[in-house]
């Protein structure tokens, strides 16, 4: 009995071996001359990825590419460090990481094995100046803008505008997320400057001190310590770290203002004028935006250099969706790709990228232009 | 009858002196600080869903270590139940009443699963634990598209918040006194777990008992999920990662085990994981809660209060000679 | 010419691997007889009793239980159809109550629906415990609070019940003091006035002869022959005693034992200088006890198992903290383990499954644990040179094995005991401290023993023969200190006259 | 344990070839583990598993592993578990860069961090003696103190990680150096293990502890002195570590302790130590799953399948090499 067993076992082995091996097997594909280009993603899950992925294999073809996924850790370098190498090893020839880790590491790695590195929804913070005169390091497209500044006083002159005024103000820590000091700032300053004209019922209290958030959700403690406030500035992503606690105390009352996105119901139900309404505004950068490491990597592989070609790698914005009201985030279901997982909904097709590559006469200027032209009224005008 | 009165008086107060000491300790350095919003009835409501929580998974944590066994599948487990059952009803539309009933049943099959495969495989209880939090942390993955579960804004996350919250709690602690104190099985894993091989000697079926004790789990195991999940943002889990649930829940069981002395393990346990809330609570309106700060407080206490009941033990033998006898 | 067996067992085999424990075993046990079984270690007698109370299966064979075929599941199960067996080593739960203890196999008699009436159990319990004058057992406390005795003796009341028709005690008595084997005869005696079987396995020869009706002897797995209750009966004097006794060795061993059993000799000579001395020594419940050893002396403790003499030789070890006093050898104060062994001392724990081995580790790692600061030079341990002594103790005690390298708990018990001597010897420690030493050893390796201690004495060494078994004591010891209730009771110098009823009365 | 178990996995001193390849059945399972892992992953990734530069990556990856489990090769034998080794390994890279930065003494860096890594095992091994803990707690405690550590450290830089400057930190992630240490580290262990007390001491400590005691052995010191022995690779670690990209952040090393543990469980060793302790163990669990990862990302499998494929073969090697046949479950 235990001999049938253990015999069992021995054959559920080898079974298990050898169905992973016919897997792999089917896995493999086509080979071809497929250009093989390694994503490493922060996340293994969600509507970027879905997003990313299906815009990723809408391209493929026409770009005679093929891609491979890997996740990456926020927080090990040395474990994306292997990530990178297993990229390389499986034979990519170009790879685009969104973590800035390891960065000067993976490098080394590309100039070995003649790899090329783009970032992706990424600002490159730590490295950029060390890596940009890199050549297998061919530049990053920015998760939305840069600089904070501009994103702060929008929110400020909505604010104005909504007439709310006590507002609490959530970031995460300025080590991890220094451009979020920036919105905070200009935030204050916008604030400040209305509230020197405005007369003394109107004036906006803005909480005197931004609350951090250590990547944990907020703590309950926030509302006995901030009891007055009506509207949240959520500089972080606020979907996952502040409206769980907000629900959690039935404080939905409070407007949220925040960065982020989810394709849940849960929360778009609740955003504008429907459901608790506590959602005021949301944002996300759009997966298109590969399109620029991607075309800058292609290039660099096909030997071929734009007219314009910037003398050192790029760290290029790139547009985002802000979701204002009601209107446009049923502007955002119907049409964006973020939210539908479809390529027929992205904003290039694979004919577009394609013409943007330098060996079918794209310029660099084109390439910015494009990854910059896919905000709210580019969504609307679709 | 008044001697009786007097003494669930004492054990009572010996009880309750854990979590109303910390209230105090954390009321006068809030106080010395500046800080006056610790008592409030916000933190209040913190303290009790968090020490709900806590109790529940620190009990099914529990069930398995008073049985003699360290189940490393625990954390998995959960998350996979919630994941499981908070989807299927939020797609089929269910209620808060159809969570529960589900969260308890998966709970319950996916800890029949691992009960099958310890008592059948024979592998030492960690490293079989171990592999089947593998497997389950990778199911995650391989489930409604990998999305974990979020759920905590709509009506079925109702009992994550107070006072649903007791629902689940009472249901867990009857559970499990109830599985320990008063049934056949409860016995049985009893002397299971002192004199694992007598109790096979007289005829005790093991297999059995190990069985039925994961249902129990898995039950408690099932009602964390419903609340875990409806607290939290769960994303799918690998690489062991659910150990540091494990590894986070286990110190309310260190505390509750000795505070259970004074009178029921189970609340004990109840009663360590509210006490820790209250420290918890406290460091956040301090300002360190959630940081590097919190934890290196968290794990100095952790280590003086195991350092402090195993001296407790010393001393109480000092006077009690009893025990000399039994060690030779 | 005798009423039909109630158990028969036919063509029985049990291996364990390619180890044969029982061979074609026929056996039958009748009503009303108290059978001892007796062998050697290993004989098969635990084997074929624990297979028939189903703690076991055979690999073969049949056994009938009042005429029908008897296949018993489990312990539990045998115990509910009849046959219940007391096991040699502790089989109480602790932590858990008497009455749970009790009842262990047989909750479910006390629930309804899977839910337990607790109140209902210790009722019964209670009631148990009473019918055999227990009164001072209480079934609801925690089973910790009575000591190993009374634990023993609360197995018997797990295991007596009203249906009991075959009960064995597999070499409890061991266990218990003169009280509680009282008791534990009472009961076998009223069972079989009651017309009920009663299998009796002991190594006490004396004991098998004074409680025994009939006698069954085994040896590697097979039956020998059985001494029936007309000859157990007929010897009456010592000597025609003594005779039977030879016989019944010579069926167990096969082979001559001889008259050199103990030492032959009563030189109780030694040479003056101290040993081990214990100097004002208290420890727990033992007060001011005070001791010189010297070398080439045997000094052996005597006394019912919790009189104390177990602490004096832990103490002598380092293993107490002491309360006051100090035990010294060579002018050093001993107070742990380690300086002990430094010091030349070795100690024979009377747990040697759990103190004295590592069951799961070979011969030879047992043989030279204590011995490897000795073996590393410049931290390097010499293969050769530990397989060199390991080797030479295992010749030296003839320790019956394929390889050192085998794992110890593939032994038999006589064999591990011989380990844990070798493991001293090797050591080359001049004082040894041997708590019950031949405890569960059978007679060919007992033999031996005696003469390793003899020979220690005769090359210098000093030791301390901490024995329940008084005829060891007077065969063995050159002072047999007793004690009773923590302190000495009376001592007796070596004598071919001493006999074990001068030395009962001191110890009760 | 089972007593029938034990004599299971000791052998029981059978003959001839079946005898042997019997009792050493579950050393054969996990090489065989091996040697499949490695017969498809050569076939599955085209052969890439075998090209150069995977060749140097294996080595690169391999080798804090491999150090790590050898070191804890002398705790798990004790039958001891040390949980706090992630976050140590995190906070001594961020150390020694810091040190590194100011200094730029490579020497000063090591000793430091070498220092700090034998007080945590004095710590590990000592005090849960001392104060009668189960070494469970202490190394909780560790983690929970270190992990504290790491993120403070981290805040105070400003910054989300933090990179080694003006030191060629990237020499120590040269293969011949990294094959150099393992091979050093593996004879020292080796040695140390077979042929010291320390490997005699822990073995016996982790079958029996009372024994060991009652033997003239210093359990406490020798519990310290392995703990300590694990440090001295952990230090050595955590310099290849931080070698490898030369920068440290909030999360680097955590996912260590766990990992160490699923190498030597999969090198076929119990978790509760003893004499069926082996080096090999550790050389063969560690091999085995650096490549598990390697050669199912090179065969180009999915993310999200690459968790159930991991988790089926680690479940069915150790159902193959951990079961227990004694009449009670093991636990």
């Amino acid at each position: 009995m235990k001999k049938t067993l253990k015999k069992i076992i021995s054959l559920a082995l080898v079974a298990v071996m050898a169905c992973s091996c016919a897997a792999l097997a089917g896995c493999d594909g086509g080979k071809g001359e497929k250009v093989k280009i390694g994503i490493g993603l922060y996340q293994d899950q969600g509507p970027a990825v879905t997003a990313t992925r299906a815009f990723l294999d809408g391209i493929s073809e026409e770009l005679n590419c093929e891609f491979t996924y890997v996740t990456l850790s926020q927080t090990d370098e040395a474990a994306n460090k292997t990530a990178a190498q297993q990229l390389i090893s499986s034979g990519c020839k170009g790879m685009i990481l969104t973590m800035d880790s390891a960065t000067e590491a993976i490098l080394q790695e590309c100039e070995k094995a003649g790899v090329y590195l783009g970032g992706y929804l990424s600002d490159y913070e730590t490295s950029f100046d060390k890596v940009k005169n890199n050549p297998n390091f061919v530049g990053t497209v920015v998760d939305g803008r840069y600089s904070g500044t501009q994103w702060g006083e929008e929110i400020a002159e909505r604010i104005i505008n909504e007439g709310y005024k006590n507002i609490g103000m959530i970031k995460f820590p300025s080590f991890a997320f220094p451009h979020q000091n920036e919105m905070d700032t200009a935030f204050r300053a916008k604030i400040e400057e209305y509230n020197k004209t405005a007369a003394d019922a109107d004036k906006i209290t803005v909480q005197a001190e931004t609350t951090e958030l250590m990547f944990q959700p907020l703590s309950a403690d926030y509302f006995s310590a901030n009891p007055d406030i009506d509207a949240i500035y959520g500089m972080c992503a606020g979907v996952d770290f502040i409206y769980p606690t907000l629900t959690q105390n039935n404080k939905t009352n409070i407007k949220l203002y925040t960065a982020g996105f989810s394709v849940d119901d849960s929360v778009l139900s609740n955003f504008g004028t429907s459901g608790n309404g506590c959602f005021q505004e949301l944002v996300f950068s759009n997966v298109e935006a590969i399109t620029y490491p991607l075309v800058m990597i292609l290039n660099k592989i096909d030997g071929e250099e734009f007219s314009d070609n910037p003398s050192e790698a790029q760290r290029v914005d790139s547009s985002q969706i802000r979701i204002t009201n009601n209107e446009e985030l049923d502007t955002v279901k119907e049409k964006s790709m973020y939210y539908t997982g479809k390529f027929e909904n992205s904003f290039l097709s694979a004919s577009d990228v394609s013409a943007l590559l330098a060996k079918n006469g794209g310029t660099h200027e084109d390439l910015v232009k494009a990854v910059q032209s896919m905000a709210m009224e580019d969504l609307e005008a679709k | 009858m008044t001697k009786k009165l007097l003494t669930i008086f004492k054990k009572t107060l010996l009880t309750l002196a854990f979590p109303v000491g910390m209230f105090l300790v954390m009321w006068l350095i809030t106080a010395v600080s500046g800080v006056n919003n610790f008592v409030s009835p916000i933190i209040m409501r913190q303290v009790l869903t968090n020490g709900s929580l806590t109790t529940i998974i620190a009990l099914a944590i529990y069930l398995q270590f008073k049985n003699g066994r360290f189940d490393f599948s625990g954390g998995a487990t959960m998350i996979l139940t919630a994941i499981i059952a908070g989807n299927v009803t939020y797609n089929a539309g269910g209620n808060f009443l159809m969570f529960l009933g589900l969260c308890v049943a998966v709970g319950v099959i996916l800890s029949f699963i691992t009960s099958i495969i310890y008592s059948f495989s024979r592998v030492p209880v960690i490293i079989c634990t171990i592999a089947v939090t593998l497997v389950y942390e990778a199911i995650t993955y391989l489930i409604f598209d990998a999305k974990g579960l979020n759920i905590i804004s709509y009506d079925i996350a109702m009992f994550g918040k107070v006072p649903f919250i007791f629902i689940p709690l009472v249901i867990a602690v009857i559970v499990f006194l109830f599985y320990s104190n008063f049934t056949v099985e409860g016995k049985r894993g009893k002397l299971l777990s002192m004199g694992q091989r007598s109790a096979v000697n007289i005829g005790i079926a093991e297999n059995k008992n190990v069985i039925t004790c994961y249902l129990v789990t898995g039950i408690i195991l099932g009602l964390g999920a419903l609340v875990y999940g409806s607290q939290n943002i769960i994303s799918p889990q690998s690489n062991l990662s659910t150990s540091s649930i494990l590894f986070s829940y286990i110190v309310p069981v260190f505390i509750g085990m000795f505070l259970g002395r004074a009178s029921v393990d189970a609340v004990g346990i109840a009663v360590a994981s509210i006490g820790m809330e209250i420290m918890n609570s406290g460091l956040d309106c301090l300002g360190v809660g959630g940081g590097g700060v919190q934890q290196i407080i968290f794990g100095m206490f952790m280590l003086g209060f195991y350092a402090f009941s195993g001296q407790f033990e010393k001393l109480k033998n000092l006077f009690m000679r009893k025990t000399l006898k039994n060690t030779i | 010419m005798k009423q039909s067996a109630i158990v028969q067992i036919r063509k029985m085999n049990k291996n364990f691997g390619p180890t044969v424990a029982l061979k074609d075993v026929d056996l039958d046990f009748y009503p009303g007889e108290i059978r001892g079984l007796v062998g050697e270690n290993g004989s098969g007698k635990s084997t074929v009793t624990s297979i028939m109370a189903g703690m076991q299966k055979p690999t073969s064979g049949s056994m009938f239980y009042n005429g029908a075929e008897w296949k018993p599941e489990s312990m539990a199960y045998a115990q509910r159809k009849g046959i219940s067996m007391i096991l040699q080593e502790a089989n109480t739960i602790s932590g858990c109550t008497v009455a749970e203890n009790i009842f262990a196999g047989d909750i479910a008699s006390f629930s309804k629906f899977g839910i337990v009436n607790t109140k209902a159990m210790n009722k019964a319990a209670q009631q148990r415990l009473d019918a055999f004058g227990l009164t001072r057992i209480k079934a609801a406390d925690v089973i910790d609070k009575y000591n190993f005795e009374d634990r023993k003796l609360i197995e018997v009341v797990r295991c007596v019940v009203e249906e009991t028709r075959v009960f064995v005690v597999d070499e409890t008595t061991t266990a218990l003091s003169v009280d509680g084997r009282k008791i534990l005869y009472d009961i076998i005696h009223r069972l079989a006035e009651q017309g009920k079987s009663v299998v009796f396995i002991s190594h006490d020869m004396d004991e098998i002869l004074e409680q025994c009706t009939s006698l069954t002897v085994l040896r590697d797995g097979s039956i020998i022959g059985t001494i029936e209750k007309e000859e157990l009966k007929g010897a009456a004097t010592d000597s025609e005693k003594e005779k039977l006794i030879e016989k019944i060795r010579f069926m167990m061993v096969g082979r001559e034992i001889g008259n050199a059993y103990y030492r032959s000799d009563y030189d109780v000579s030694h040479s003056d200088e101290v040993a081990l001395e214990f100097d004002n020594v208290s420890v727990g419940p033992v007060k001011n006890f005070s001791l010189k050893l010297h070398k080439g002396e045997i000094l052996g403790f005597g006394g019912l198992s919790d009189c104390g003499m177990r602490l004096i030789g832990r103490a002598g070890f380092g293993l107490e903290k002491l309360s006051g006093g100090k035990v010294v050898r060579n002018g050093k104060v001993i107070n742990n383990s380690i300086t002990a062994i430094k010091s030349g001392i070795g100690y024979i724990s009377k747990n040697r499954d759990t103190e004295a081995l590592i069951l799961s580790a070979d011969i030879a790692e047992n043989i030279s644990l204590p011995s490897y600061s000795r073996l590393s030079k410049f931290t390097f341990i010499n293969p050769f040179t530990k397989a060199k002594m390991v080797n030479k103790e295992v010749d030296n005690y003839k320790i019956k094995c394929k390889t050192p390298r085998q794992a110890v708990n593939t032994l038999s018990g006589g064999n591990k005991q011989k380990v844990s001597f070798a493991k001293w010897t090797a050591k080359d420690s001049d004082v040894l401290i041997m708590d019950c030493p031949t405890r569960g050893v059978d007679i060919g390796v007992k033999q031996a023993m005696y003469g390793i201690i003899a020979d220690m004495k005769k090359s210098g060494k000093a030791i301390i023969l901490i024995s329940e078994e008084l005829s060891e004591l007077i065969g063995m010891a050159d002072k047999i200190i007793v004690m009773k209730d923590y302190a000495i009771s009376s001592e007796f110098m070596r004598s071919p006259d001493l006999k074990e009823t001068d030395i009962i009365g001191t110890m009760i | 344990m089972g007593q029938e178990a034990i004599i299971k996995k000791t052998g029981n001193g059978q003959n001839g070839f079946w005898g042997l390849v019997k009792s050493h059945i579950f050393d054969i399972f996990s090489v065989l583990g091996l040697i499949l892992c490695v017969v498809i992953f050569t076939i599955t990734s085209n052969g890439n598993l075998w090209n150069a530069y995977n060749i140097s990556i294996l080595i690169e990856t391999v080798c804090g592993y491999m150090i790590l489990s050898l070191g804890a090769l002398f705790v798990y034998s004790m039958g001891f578990m040390d949980v706090s080794v992630g976050v140590q390994l995190g906070v001594y890279s961020i150390l020694m860069i810091f040190i590194l930065n100011s200094t730029g003494s490579m020497l000063l860096a090591f000793v430091t961090v070498l220092v700090l890594a034998l007080l945590c095992g004095a710590f590990n091994g000592a005090v849960a003696v001392w104060l009668g803990l189960p070494s469970i707690v202490t190394s909780l405690f560790l983690m929970f103190v270190f992990g504290g550590i790491q993120y403070i450290l981290i805040e105070r830089t400003g910054s989300n990680m933090i990179s080694v400057e003006n030191y060629d930190i990237s020499k120590f992630a040269d293969s011949k150096i990294m094959i150099l240490a393992m091979v050093a580290v593996g004879i020292v262990v080796f040695y140390a293990f077979n042929f010291t007390k320390l490997g005699k001491y822990t073995k016996s400590i982790g079958a029996n502890e009372k024994t060991t005691a009652q033997c003239g052995v210093n359990t406490t010191l020798w519990k310290v002195i392995a703990y300590m022995m694990f440090g001295v690779c952990v230090a050595i670690a955590a310099v290849f570590l931080l070698a490898r990209t030369g920068s440290a952040g909030k999360g680097t090393g955590s996912t260590y302790a766990m990992d160490i543990m699923l190498c030597i469980i999969l090198g076929g060793m119990p978790l509760s130590g003893g004499m069926s302790s082996k080096v090999r163990c550790a050389v063969i669990g560690t091999l085995t799953y650096v490549l598990l990862s390697n050669g199912l990302t090179l065969s180009g499998v999915d993310i999200q399948t690459i968790h159930i494929i991991k988790a089926v073969i680690f479940l069915a090697i150790v159902l193959l090499t951990c079961r227990d046949k004694g009449k009670i479950l093991p636990r």
